[in-house]
């Protein structure tokens, strides 16, 4: 890749091909620059579950590059039937419907229930002690609402330049799209 | 397993007025009337702001400006050994090494060929800025900035030297990936140089177990083998050597006059250092060597072909990296031979997805097939280039007067300055007098 | 220097530091290892507990050991993600130590080097060069052969080329084209009676033995002035009210009713349509058969192919259907496909109805694109189904209004062609593939006859002013070249003109008979049976058969003279044409469906 | 450079260079079999062991099975003719037992739920108001929407009054034969002890018992309510697990049938399956399993909510139970295993 022209040739010559050489690639970059410049985004891209697409096989946790993933589970309220029997929080043979280990589904018990009112019980997530399995995502669209669902939270989310969990997605539910609409929220329609 | 895709398949077709009719069917959540109880939102945390990734161009190309300064004026080691030692914190342990010019070529080649995808601004200065460098001042970025290499350079205890007929040889590696990594980018197939990538792992403090072990073992073999990785793996790395073949500058080892006294070839890690070459006495081996150069020359365009023949038959295994055409394969397969999969596997579940519109995902994978058909035939034809082109390099005779570093394989990294007698002179470290003579 | 105290110390740092690395990574990678029985939703223990519980739920001591063991898991395992973190930085910390004082120790133990001038720099840059090629081909050797077990140790069941892409995708829509059944010869189409007039429309019977003594009556089901078909051993008529269409199926030799089927649970065919008019009835238009089905098309847009023993074969729905009188159009079939002609509309103005488009939609997505000749601006389109699916073959949109004309297909000019009336059009079209062949605009009056195709030429009356001959071999708008001749008279405006060859017979509604001479349209003769008429006229052998709406069967010498061989009543009201096969006349009337011919010997058959 | 320490060297790094082979094998054998090992899933939500019925507690098996006319079928009811009235789409259909038929009633909206009298009045609940047509199918009258918020789901037809399970307001609504509404039924009531129902999807049925009673279906208790025609609560039961005996998921049973001697239906959604309960609530047989109605089972983990799986059920005079999977649009007949 020297490109060392053979010995009997002056000096100068050399030095006018490495100028042509970087002419060239000078020109090359330009070119190129030029025409990503057009259609290149001052905004950039961040990665996005999208909800409808995820088949809650789990990935999500064991996949991400971060040892605690960056997706968690979120709670769209307002499409929650605020179930005393949450299907996404209790086992499906609850022994009984409190928030006993032996009934929750959750297997870091991340599911908080509080009581509102009778009958209802409101559920959220704490995102500390979630994994983002998808086991109570499952739970609860099997059988609810669905108002359960996988996010990333950005504020974990390296934003590597390629996604592990995107690699492994069996339903393709991942995405890149530009930093200002990060999310994919489920509401009640 | 294929009496339930049957009737996945049905439900695809059933279901899909049912999907328009359910938005309608769900029901709000109950209108709390004793306790009046408001519905908490849902929340989004921001991803990083905009202004600290310009931010981070901002040290970035200040970073390889000084790295410039440091190798052409101030010709000091010790500095840049900061600046790297800076950039290592910076860039890898900070942000985590993501963005890095070392994958950014991939996002160029998916911009280019993917309409939908918008090349970021600073994505674009991450991958120009130190090319654009090293065709005018050599691999400044490498000296300084880059945090794969800083971390390398730091753990090299004790350097062995690699026998310059490997090194020569082992060059052409870092093209091969890179044409790998920008095909499968162009393909729309993930982006296999960060995927494999040893040191993120290190720098974000966690990872796969294989990368890890990736990791460790090029660390270790760093401490005997000077920059490993860049030197025998590094696609960013190969582009950055090619660009320092037409710099306008080079790093020169003497101030002044070299003195043969071959210290800087002994101060050299990396294998750069070239020696001085006249032209062999006998004119008949000087004829043989121009035959020599002539069959290369020939040989080039045959081994483009055929790499290029050979690319084109790799396509079927190439394209399976893809989920889509994975999940293409795994639907035609149980079409014959019934799959078993573990409850809710991933595998199955894919399956699944590709049984509920067939249609979909083959054309999908059709689609995705044809594309890697022309992007290995690609990749072919460049591996024939990448080793024609070499072979053909390593068949002109050299020509040199003076010991010097190889234009393309020097990293810049100043090591041989303070090697150099005449340099510690001029440094004032050693009395003109104890110059050794030239023999 | 070797044993300097400080070379010591950085060795000790150096051996502490690494011994520090190595004890954190096993520590690290046994964590990491031990997650597989310590998780709370992996281990082992606790889901053999849980499922204790759930086999007795009311243990107590159960539910607390439970709870204690998921408690110290969930503990263990946050446990591991802090030692995930701090042992990364104390790892890094470790390293930096050890690279630090290991690096400091090797500078100290470095000799200096003392390298000795290079005498033969050329030689030897001479031989690295070579070393290098030679080494280079190695490591090509290497990166192809990994290539090639990359390339075999994935196999692809995928298709390599388009074609089997193609056929794939083809297989998966289950597009694939249906079993290409063979259709029955055209003679046998010819013995038969299959669609209105016989098997080309022109109302002339292959077998001259006809006797008019009646051999049995059948009695009407359901309304319907379309006429009957004949194949074979079955008669089949269809009637239809506002609650279900049906298609009815007689034995010919005993009339007994073999079975009859609704055609009914057509998607999208909205329940509710309005009324056709009284005189028009739900089942105007005339079946057709190709022998394996009969195919049956009803006012309200209902399409439905019926196998010959009385299941449903498939059924489609068209509508719905703008038509003013109500449509009557009869079915054609020509070899393996159903014709119909579903002019509508008061004119080509209209937007395409809802349902015709998602007709052509649905065909077009099942047939890959094909069916991509959707209707233009007006609602009257030529349609062509496979008979034995009913998918679409191909539709084309037709530049009129309602018309009550049955289309006829002919072998004319060495093409297979598709004649179709529609006020002012006459168009021909290519039955293989739908392409317009010409068109002439000749016709000033709504169009009720049908066309014949007789001695070279396409005989069609314009109701009440003239009928014209055309030559059916020309391209493009014909108009001016194609009329062969044209003769004025006050020619009938329901019934259909009829020919043997040589002459052509027409019957006003009213009864006037008219006799033709096909070559240059000179009349020979006319009579007036002065009754009125609204079935068209066929002939058999030489006899052309007349029958009146009431009930009365003319036969006249079908000759150059004029001359009435006989007739006989029939005791009901007749407006649907009769057919002739088998040597037996089938007559619908309003009440009963008669039979006239050879006695019938064996008793009736069953249903 | 001097030979021998050029050999030394040389030798040193292949050393190194085998060492790091080394490792780089262990560490591609280690990933291999994590490959093998990371197919199964550790957090699967595992009720495949619901979705298997014991054969012994199949009580009945299938006699027919026929496609509704319609798309969107939602509710059927028989009539005393022992025809079956189906409110699929826009429609009311009435078929006779064998799947045929003609006559169909055109509604304006999509129809909910529908009745037949013993007398053959047709009631057809639409969202939000109750059309009544004669038993020819002629339109006789119009009950108006109660309230906006009005969704019915359900219809039972009795001598004198008509019952309109109210989803949208948690009430049974008590309707005479004139369309007036003289009972609001299952309201939240302490002082009646009665607990108001719950009704996260727009599942809720009512039906009338032999006994004389109500049987309304409070799917968010997982319970089947007594109620007199007054609205006095009379008893409760039903368990909510997703074992056999219990009612699964959040909101089942949807949908209640009751056999001549007292027996009662019920459907689930989530699993699908149509069980028997004695009047008095205990579990007594299995109709149909999770695995008659395979459809109707993935409709729940393929889509991204589950309101549109469901089951309904009705039994004829002579103790036949039709079963209407709303996912394919089928009617399947069961009958008593001989």
């Amino acid at each position: 890749m020297d490109p060392t022209p053979p010995l009997d040739a002056p000096v100068t010559r050399r030095h006018f091909l490495r100028n042509g050489a970087r002419l060239m690639a000078m020109t090359g970059l330009g070119v190129a620059a030029g025409a990503l410049a057009t259609r290149s985004t001052g905004a950039s891209w961040v990665w996005q579950l999208d909800p409808a697409k995820c088949l809650h096989c789990g990935n999500c946790a064991t996949q991400c590059v971060l040892e605690q993933s960056a997706v968690k589970c979120v709670h769209a309220y307002a499409v929650c039937g605020y179930c005393q029997l949450c299907t996404g929080f209790f086992a499906p043979e609850p022994n009984e419907l409190t928030t006993a280990a032996e009934n929750q589904l959750c297997p870091t018990a991340a599911i908080q229930r509080a009581f509102v009112e009778d009958p209802y019980y409101q559920y959220s997530i704490d995102e500390q002690l979630c994994i983002g399995c998808a086991k109570c995502v499952e739970g609860c669209n099997r059988f609810g609402n669905g108002s359960l669902f996988l996010q990333i939270r950005h504020d974990r989310c390296l934003n590597c330049n390629e996604c592990a969990i995107a690699r492994a997605c069996p339903g393709d539910a991942f995405r890149r799209v530009p930093a200002d609409h990060p999310y994919l929220l489920k509401t009640a329609s | 397993m294929l009496r339930r895709l049957k009737f996945i398949i049905a439900l695809a077709v059933i279901l899909l007025p049912a999907l328009l009719a359910c938005a309608e069917q769900r029901f709000p959540p109950p209108d709390f009337e004793e306790t009046h109880h408001v519905l908490p939102s849902t929340t989004t945390p921001a991803a990083r702001q905009i202004w600290l990734q310009y931010a981070d161009t901002g040290v970035f190309l200040a970073a390889l400006a000084t790295a410039v300064w440091l190798i052409y004026k101030k010709r000091s080691r010790s500095r840049l050994v900061w600046l790297s030692l800076f950039s290592l914190a910076y860039f890898g342990f900070y942000r985590k090494g993501c963005i890095c010019p070392i994958g950014s070529p991939q996002n160029i080649v998916l911009g280019l060929v993917n309409p939908g995808y918008a090349v970021p601004v600073t994505v674009l200065i991450f991958c120009f800025a130190p090319i654009v460098v090293a065709l005018f001042a050599g691999r400044a970025f490498c000296a300084g900035v880059c945090p794969q290499g800083a971390l390398q350079d730091f753990v090299l205890i004790k350097p062995v030297a690699v026998p310059p007929w490997l090194e020569q040889a082992l060059s052409v590696v870092p093209f091969i990936f890179l044409g790998a990594g920008l095909i499968y980018a162009g393909a729309g197939t993930g982006f296999v140089i960060c995927r494999y990538d040893p040191f993120v792992p290190f720098f974000r403090l966690s990872g796969g177990s294989f990368i890890l072990t990736m990791g460790a073992a090029f660390l270790l073999l760093g401490m005997f083998v000077g920059r490993p990785y860049c030197r025998f793996l590094c696609p960013y790395g190969g582009l950055l050597r090619l660009a320092s073949l037409a710099s306008k500058w080079r790093v020169r080892v003497t101030p002044d006059t070299c003195t043969q006294c071959r210290l800087c070839e002994q101060s050299c890690p990396f294998g750069a250092m070239r020696e001085p070459a006249s032209a062999a006495r006998n004119p008949a081996s000087l004829g043989a060597a121009r035959r020599r150069l002539g069959w290369m020359l020939a040989l080039l365009p045959v081994l483009v072909v055929a790499g290029a023949w050979a690319g084109s038959k790799l396509s079927p295994a190439a394209a399976q990296l893809h989920p889509d055409v994975a999940a293409a394969e795994r639907y035609v397969r149980q079409l014959t031979v019934p799959a078993q999969y573990g409850l809710m596997t991933p595998e199955a579940l894919s399956l699944q997805r590709a049984a509920g519109d067939p249609e979909a995902i083959l054309k999908l994978a059709a689609d995705l097939r044809h594309r890697f058909d022309l992007a290995c035939w690609l990749f072919g034809g460049w591996i024939g280039l990448v080793i024609g082109v070499k072979l053909v390099s390593l068949s002109v005779p050299a020509s040199r007067t003076d010991y010097e570093p190889d234009r393309g394989a020097c990293f810049s990294c100043a090591r041989c300055f303070t090697a150099c007698p005449n340099e510690r002179v001029r440094l004032g470290r050693l009395p003109a007098a104890d110059k050794p003579a030239t023999p | 220097m070797n044993n300097s105290p400080l070379h010591r110390a950085l060795c000790l740092t150096a051996w502490i530091a690494g011994l520090f690395c190595l004890l954190l990574c096993a520590v690290m990678v046994y964590e990491h290892s031990a997650a597989a029985t310590n998780d709370p939703w992996k281990s082992p223990q606790l889901l053999a507990l849980k499922d204790k519980l759930a086999a007795e739920p009311k243990n107590e001591p159960l539910q607390t050991e439970i709870r204690q063991m998921d408690r110290n898991f969930r503990e263990k395992f946050r446990h591991r993600l802090e030692l995930d973190r701090t042992g990364g930085w104390l790892l890094l910390g470790g390293m930096l130590v050890l690279t630090l004082a290991a690096g400091k120790a090797a500078a100290l133990k470095k000799t200096l080097p003392a390298p000795q001038p290079k005498t033969d720099a050329g030689e030897s840059s001479v031989k690295l060069a070579s070393l290098s090629r030679w080494s280079l081909a190695g490591v090509a050797l290497v990166v192809a052969a990994s290539l090639v077990v990359i390339r075999f140790a994935n196999t692809s069941v995928l298709p390599a080329n388009p074609a089997g892409w193609e056929k794939l995708l083809a297989k998966k829509t289950g597009a694939e084209e249906a079993p290409a059944e063979q259709p029955p010869a055209l003679a046998e189409f010819q013995a038969n009676w299959p669609r209105f007039r016989g098997w080309d429309g022109g109302g002339v019977a292959a077998q001259t033995n006809f006797t008019t003594n009646l051999a049995w009556r059948a009695a009407i089901l359901a309304p319907g002035h379309s006429s009957p078909i004949v194949w074979g051993d079955r008669v089949f008529i269809s009637g239809g009210t506002t609650a279900q269409r049906e298609v009815f199926c007689y034995d010919v030799s005993s009339g007994a009713l073999l079975w009859r089927k609704a055609v009914i649970n057509v998607p999208p065919s909205p329940p509710m349509v309005p009324e056709p008019p009284e005189d028009t009835t739900w089942a105007a238009s005339t079946m057709a058969t190709d022998g394996r089905r009969v195919y049956a098309f009803f006012a309200n847009g209902d399409l439905g192919a019926i196998n010959f023993d009385g299941s449903v074969a498939w059924t489609k729905y068209l509508g719905p259907i703008k038509n003013s009188y109500g449509y009557a159009a009869s079915l054609a079939v020509w070899g393996n496909s159903l014709l119909i002609q579903l002019d509508q509309g008061e004119g080509e103005s209209e937007a395409p109805a809802e349902g015709t488009t998602a007709v052509a939609a649905k065909a077009g997505a099942a047939r890959g694109g094909a069916g991509e000749a959707a209707p233009a601006a007006g609602k009257s389109r030529l349609i062509s189904l496979q008979c034995a699916t009913g998918r679409l073959l191909w539709q084309r949109a037709r530049p009129v209004p309602s018309s009550w004309a049955s289309p006829i297909v002919v072998e004319a000019a060495g093409k297979t062609q598709v004649i179709a009336l529609g006020k002012p059009w006459v168009i021909a079209y290519e039955q293989a593939n739908g392409n317009e062949l010409w068109r002439a605009e000749l016709l000033n009056n709504e169009v009720v006859p049908s066309p014949v195709f007789a001695g070279g030429f396409v005989l069609l009356p314009d109701p009440g002013s003239r009928l014209l001959a055309l030559r059916p071999d020309g391209a493009g708008e014909v108009t001016k070249t194609g009329v062969a001749w044209a003769a004025d008279g006050n020619f009938p405006d329901i019934t259909s003109p009829v020919s043997g060859g040589e002459l052509v017979f027409t019957v006003s509604s009213m009864g006037m008979v008219e006799c033709l001479q096909t070559s240059d349209g000179k009349q020979i003769w006319e009579t007036n049976l002065d009754t009125e008429v609204q079935a068209s006229p066929d002939i058999a052998g030489d006899r052309l058969f007349v029958l009146a709406k009431d009930g009365a069967l003319v036969m006249l010498r079908a000759a150059r003279e004029r001359q009435e061989i006989g007739r006989c009543q029939l005791p009901d009201k007749f407006l649907a044409s009769p057919a002739f096969a088998g040597g037996r006349i089938f007559l619908r009337g309003a009440t009963n469906l008669f039979c006239l011919g050879p006695d019938a010997g064996k008793p009736a058959k069953q249903p | 450079m001097k030979p021998e320490l050029e050999l030394f060297d040389r030798r040193e790094f292949f050393g190194v260079v085998t060492k790091t082979a080394a490792i780089l094998g262990l560490a591609g054998a280690a990933r291999a079999g994590a490959a093998e090992q990371g197919t199964a899933n550790p957090f699967a939500y595992d009720i495949s062991r619901f979705q298997k019925t014991d054969p012994k507690l199949i009580s009945h098996e299938e006699a027919a099975h026929w496609p509704v006319p319609r798309k969107d079928a939602r509710r059927l009811a028989i009539g005393p003719d022992g025809k079956i009235y189906l409110c699929a789409g826009n429609y009311i259909s009435c078929l006779n037992r064998a799947g045929q038929g003609g006559l169909e009633l055109a509604l304006a909206g999509p129809a909910c739920c529908v009745a037949v009298a013993a007398d053959g009045t047709i009631f057809a609940g639409l969202r939000d108001h109750i059309e009544v047509f004669d038993a020819k199918g002629a339109r006789a009258a119009r009950w108006e929407s109660p309230d906006p918020k009005t969704w019915l789901t359900g219809l039972a037809a009795g001598a004198k009054d008509v019952f309109a399970a109210d989803a949208g307001k948690l009430v049974v609504l008590r309707y005479d034969r004139a369309g007036k509404i003289i009972g609001r039924i299952g309201q939240k009531d302490a002082a009646r002890n009665v607990p108001g129902f719950i009704v996260p999807s727009p599942f809720l049925d009512v039906i009338l018992h032999p006994d004389g009673l109500l049987r309304v279906n409070n799917t968010g208790r997982h319970q089947v309510e007594a109620y007199t025609f007054d609205g006095d609560l009379e008893a409760a039961w039903g368990k909510p697990t997703a074992a056999i005996e219990g009612f699964c998921g959040c909101c089942n049973p949807i949908a209640l049938a009751a056999l001549a001697d007292g027996r009662i239906v019920t459907c689930e959604k989530g699993i699908p399956r149509v069980k028997i309960y004695s009047a008095a609530g205990e579990f007594e047989s299995v109709v149909a399993g999770a695995e008659s109605f395979p459809e109707n089972a993935l409709a729940c983990n393929d889509l991204n909510d589950c309101v549109h799986g469901g089951i309904d059920a009705a039994v004829d005079s002579d103790g036949r139970i039709y079963i209407l999977d709303l996912v394919t649009g089928n009617v399947r007949v069961m009958k008593p295993k001989a």
